[in-house]
């Protein structure tokens, strides 16, 4: 590290965790191939693909369809399983020092609970629980739909496991802050806004879905203005640290989630467009503060400037046109 | 159900430290039509990347042509590589807005490439003469193939598919490699499975198959495997499949294959796109 | 008309009302101005700016903010109040053939019902309720987001007025399907699916957010996935018809919201950009069924093909990777 | 509280059916720079969009440079145009996204451009002698009030303003049309708003200001409505805001105007963008 690095501090805290940066991988979107282009040394944070208990074949094909400026995946949560993880998968980020966050699901609240018990071991440093997948005990609808299923699940995890635990959620809702502050009210450390927004797409040759599934989630730059307005909401709801996620792909972007009140961010689809994103940004990042002194990037949280003027609060409500 | 063996029969694990990919803007050299569908595309690239194997492929952010961006990179077999003159080239069917944005690629333009990505060709080096049968794009992935036997000292036989003679392409370099080529075309009605079988079974009795190389037809692939199990011979099908990340992120690209007889889903750029022909499933 | 474009029947009807074609401007993105490029009487139904009984000022300044494929508005609804609307807006389109469409906006489920009954007049075909603003008797939650208060503002309005009666919903809420069936159970004659996303945008010049209102709504290219999927769970969940707005610039655009359910669908943002977009869209879409050999464009409703094995039901609620 | 007048004080309402609004695909003839900040544009149009008068704008769809697409079009005013040539023309600042996929232009490529929109200046028979004040991209917006002023015999005295005499335009376009021209910079620190109320008073005394027009400068654009109060002299300003249809559908270009007292709302793309310069606010 030279003089001209070290002059910003680009750490930041998730709970009592403190990462080197703000920047990390979105579940589902980073595995050992990233090896080959970037280092996972330079990450905040390494998430995994979200695992589940059981082997889950994943959904048909086709699994992804492009829409200008975003992605609609329906990829489904194929897993080999916990076992398989922790023999072959776990192993191959020991080598580095940067956190190992595992993003795990499951049907029932009860699942989710005895997983992240059983990765409660040396070498995981924080669960992250995709809790927008369907809750087979609430007719299918996700957990993150509503306050209460969230603090169910939460309230259950938490008893399960003592390493920091991340919750998230799913933009599909309209009931958001609440949501938020269900996961902190049942101990969540941080909420993770947000995974994507269930979309749909037709091909036109044939009049049949474009996806296997019927309907997937977006991803990408389009999603942007709409996670972000959620991170600044849930940010205004909650004290745990909200970490930003969606249409992240450069360092203006991963400010902007700062300053709407994120505490870090994750990167996903981004990373298929250009492998390097996220070591980018994190350059760009040390600039843009380096430029605008601004000593530590933590500072930059939160730091949405709101005139008592502009913050009428039904004008929220308000904002149609 | 989907397993995933971490399975890998090509070479991906153990060269993945020797072959660094990167993500470049390469300078556009050359790109023309060289028929009424396909484009001949040359840049020049960094060392890193004109190092790629047959059977590699690159993921191409597309420019776009009057129409939306395209929004994920499009993935491109090698079609030749130069390490000393760091040219890379690839041959592509227009096809779609991705390829219709390539198409207006002018020399002096940039072209941003990501790889070489996926595991390529590999050889025995037991082995004195090969066939290589191709068809519609795949000729272009299996042409680069002619070069690396080449420098094995290995003989190819290539039969190349096409719907017509005019759409026939790499048979000149195939030729310049000292292959051994045969055209058939379904305008002559040359190209169905069994004139190709018949072709097939007398270079097997001439002892001129050592292993089969294939690419771009299933109905093809599906003779293949049949002779390689009937004679028990080795062979590698490059497969293709819609792709996102290109580097194993995503589980776009799964394909099913058939191990053993269980059923295992692999993702084709990252266990492949090579694949062991016996293994695959059409 | 020639005989080539009779060959394809456009009309589609919308509850009791025929329109002869489905194509319609968006509330907010259409006023007398466009009379200077575009014929009124070529549109399925020309639709109003949504008026308020009273005088409105409208948000602060910048009411617009632009992003990639999207656009961020926070107008608000400054109107000049019902009798100027009568007065000197209404008898503008006294002269057109075309269906007029109003929509209404109010405080208070009362008010809804007032307003409508006061526009129960000759010269207006069907009113349209734009109930995604804030409902003051709810703590400023919008009607639309859930289906109680959607249920009882239909009702009132459904009391109050004999004409057509559109109900156009939000998308900003987890409960759409729900809140469909409960404007269809309270009366209205078709749900408008939908108004724009909530959103935000910050500056990163001045760290401040980029509208006055600090939050906006959504529109434009970007949004399309996620409105279209919003109108196949509508179009699935009720029997009324669904009128698909979100994102439609081209007759494709128009087409994929027609076979996902929608009878009708209504341009907005498209027309800033290119004014014409409406009447390319009508002219588009005769030549796409011509060429298809579809005679009656009401055919292409609802088409999409799902097949049975496409269509597990939790598949919907998995789409997530 | 915002009442949106139907008061239309410019020409909008009357001239609109006979000047028709049309969206279509210019060819660039010209697209240089003429100073650090300024490209002068100049596209070949339809009839219709010839016939713009001063005062009016288009709304320009700009091509991207290499950044994303420009989402709404950005509004410029005409700074020239000739119905036997078919020719309009820009005079624009290189700003931001718009404006820089605007520079990347060349001859022979093609422009959107929807208009004209908005009401033009206008010209009472009476006068004889009128005073254009005008700064920064101000002057682009004026440029054209040259032209139309003279075929009314009019008179015009221009004082243009810009932080630099070489970031001064349109003066040989004024002086071409026999304008008189006084040009007033920061850099000499000519362009002060007492200086420039020194330049009207003597140009009012010497009965050379039947009217104002200005465009640019909020600074001065209040100096000439102090004095068009003192004087009781006729004005016309040309107002900026951001927009997104340019022509009277959204709602986003509103200004608070001082009508009589009350304050209220107009948007700027349809009201205006000249307006009567008593009722202007800053
Ligand atoms: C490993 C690999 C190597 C390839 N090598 C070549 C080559 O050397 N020459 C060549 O002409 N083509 C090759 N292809 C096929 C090529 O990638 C597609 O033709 C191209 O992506 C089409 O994009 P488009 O935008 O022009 O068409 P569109 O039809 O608009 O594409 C729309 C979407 O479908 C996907 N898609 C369409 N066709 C294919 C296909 N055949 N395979 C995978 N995805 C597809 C695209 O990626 C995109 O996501 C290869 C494919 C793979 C997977
Ligand atoms: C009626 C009218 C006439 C104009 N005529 C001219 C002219 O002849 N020459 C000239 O150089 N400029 C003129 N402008 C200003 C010009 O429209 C802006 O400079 C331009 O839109 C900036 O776009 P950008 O993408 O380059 O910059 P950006 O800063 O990236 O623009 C971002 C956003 O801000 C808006 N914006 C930025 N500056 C202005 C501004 N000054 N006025 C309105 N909106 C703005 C843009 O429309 C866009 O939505 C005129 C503006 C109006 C309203
Ligand atoms: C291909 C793909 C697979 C994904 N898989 C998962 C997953 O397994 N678990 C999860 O929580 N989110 C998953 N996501 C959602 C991302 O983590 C992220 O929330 C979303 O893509 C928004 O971020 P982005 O716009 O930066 O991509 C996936 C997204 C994509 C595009
Ligand atoms: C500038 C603007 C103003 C709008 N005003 C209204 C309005 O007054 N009432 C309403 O119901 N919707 C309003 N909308 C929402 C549109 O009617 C429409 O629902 C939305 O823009 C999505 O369609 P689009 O993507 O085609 O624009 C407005 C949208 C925009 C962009
Ligand atoms: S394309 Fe992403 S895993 Fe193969
Ligand atoms: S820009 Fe839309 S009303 Fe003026």
């Amino acid at each position: 590290m030279n003089a001209v690095e070290s002059k910003v501090d680009l750490s930041v805290k998730i709970g009592g965790l403190t990462l080197r940066n703000p920047i990390m991988p979105a579940s589902g979107t980073f595995a050992e191939g990233l090896e080959k282009v970037l280092d996972f040394d330079r990450l905040g944070a390494c998430v995994t693909k979200t695992i589940t208990r059981e082997l889950r074949t994943g959904n048909p094909l086709p699994r992804v369809v492009e829409r200008p400026g975003s992605l609609i995946n329906a990829i489904g949560i194929p897993s080999k399983g916990v076992a398989y993880f922790l023999e072959k998968t776990m192993p191959h980020y020991a080598g580095y020092s940067t956190p190992l966050v595992v993003s795990i699901s499951a049907p029932t609240a009860e699942g989710f609970a005895s997983l992240a018990a059983e990765l409660t071991i040396p070498g995981i440093t924080a669960i992250e629980a995709n809790i927008s997948c369907p809750n087979i005990e609430e007719d299918g609808k996700a957990f993150a739909m509503r306050a209460e299923s969230t603090e169910k699940v939460t309230r259950e995890l938490r008893k399960a496991t003592n390493l920091p635990l991340w919750v998230k959620l799913t933009p599909n809702t309209g009931e958001m802050p609440d949501v938020a502050r269900a996961a902190e009210a049942s101990g969540a450390d941080a909420v993770v806004v947000a995974n994507t927004i269930l979309s749909m797409a037709i091909d036109l040759k044939t009049f049949r879905p474009c996806l296997g599934n019927v309907m997937g989630g977006l991803s990408g730059p389009a999603v942007k203005p709409i996670i972000l307005r959620q991170v600044f909401q849930c940010a205004k709801a909650v004290d745990i640290p909200v970490i930003g996620c969606g249409g992240i792909s450069n360092c203006d972007d991963a400010v902007e989630y700062l300053i709407a009140g994120a505490s870090a961010v994750q990167v996903g689809t981004a990373t298929f467009l250009q492998p390097k994103t996220m070591t980018t940004i994190i350059d760009d990042l040390e600039r843009f503060c380096a430029h605008r002194d601004i000593g530590r990037v933590s500072d930059l949280i939160g730091g949405v400037v709101i005139e008592e003027a502009d913050e009428p609060d039904l004008a929220w409500l308000d904002p149609i046109s | 159900m989907n397993h995933m063996h971490p399975h890998h029969f090509g070479s991906q694990t153990e060269a993945s430290p020797h072959h660094p990919v990167v993500a470049e803007l390469t300078d556009v050299l050359k790109n023309e039509p060289v028929n009424e569908e396909y484009y001949h595309l040359v840049v020049r690239c960094s060392p890193e990347a004109a190092a790629a194997q047959a059977g590699q492929f690159f993921q191409l952010l597309c420019p776009h042509s009057g129409e939306a961006q395209p929004f994920l990179r499009r993935p491109m077999s090698v079609y030749g590589m130069n390490p000393q003159t760091r040219e890379l080239e690839f041959l592509y069917k227009v096809t779609g807005a991705g390829t219709r944005g390539l198409a207006t690629l002018r020399p002096g333009d940039q072209l941003d490439v990501f790889g070489p990505l996926g595991t390529g060709f590999t050889f025995d080096p037991s082995w004195r003469s090969i066939v290589a049968v191709g068809r519609g794009a795949g000729l272009a992935t299996l042409a680069p193939l002619a070069r690396s036997a080449k420098e094995r000292g290995i003989h190819v036989t290539a039969i190349l598919s096409a719907r017509r003679p005019d759409l026939l392409v790499s048979v000149d370099l195939f030729r310049s490699f000292g292959a051994d080529v045969v055209t058939v075309t379904d305008s002559r009605q040359t190209s169905g499975p069994a004139n190709v079988e018949r072709i097939l079974r007398s270079l097997i009795a001439e002892n001129r198959c050592d292993a089969f190389f294939t690419c771009g037809s299933s109905r093809l692939m599906r003779v293949q495997q049949r002779l390689a199990h009937e004679f028990d011979l080795p062979g590698q099908v490059a497969m293709e499949q819609q792709m996102a990340c290109g580097i194993g992120l995503c589980y776009c690209c799964v394909r099913d294959f058939n191990v053993d007889g269980e059923i295992v889903s692999r993702r084709v750029c990252w266990d492949g796109p090579v694949f062991d022909l016996k293994e695959a499933l059409p």
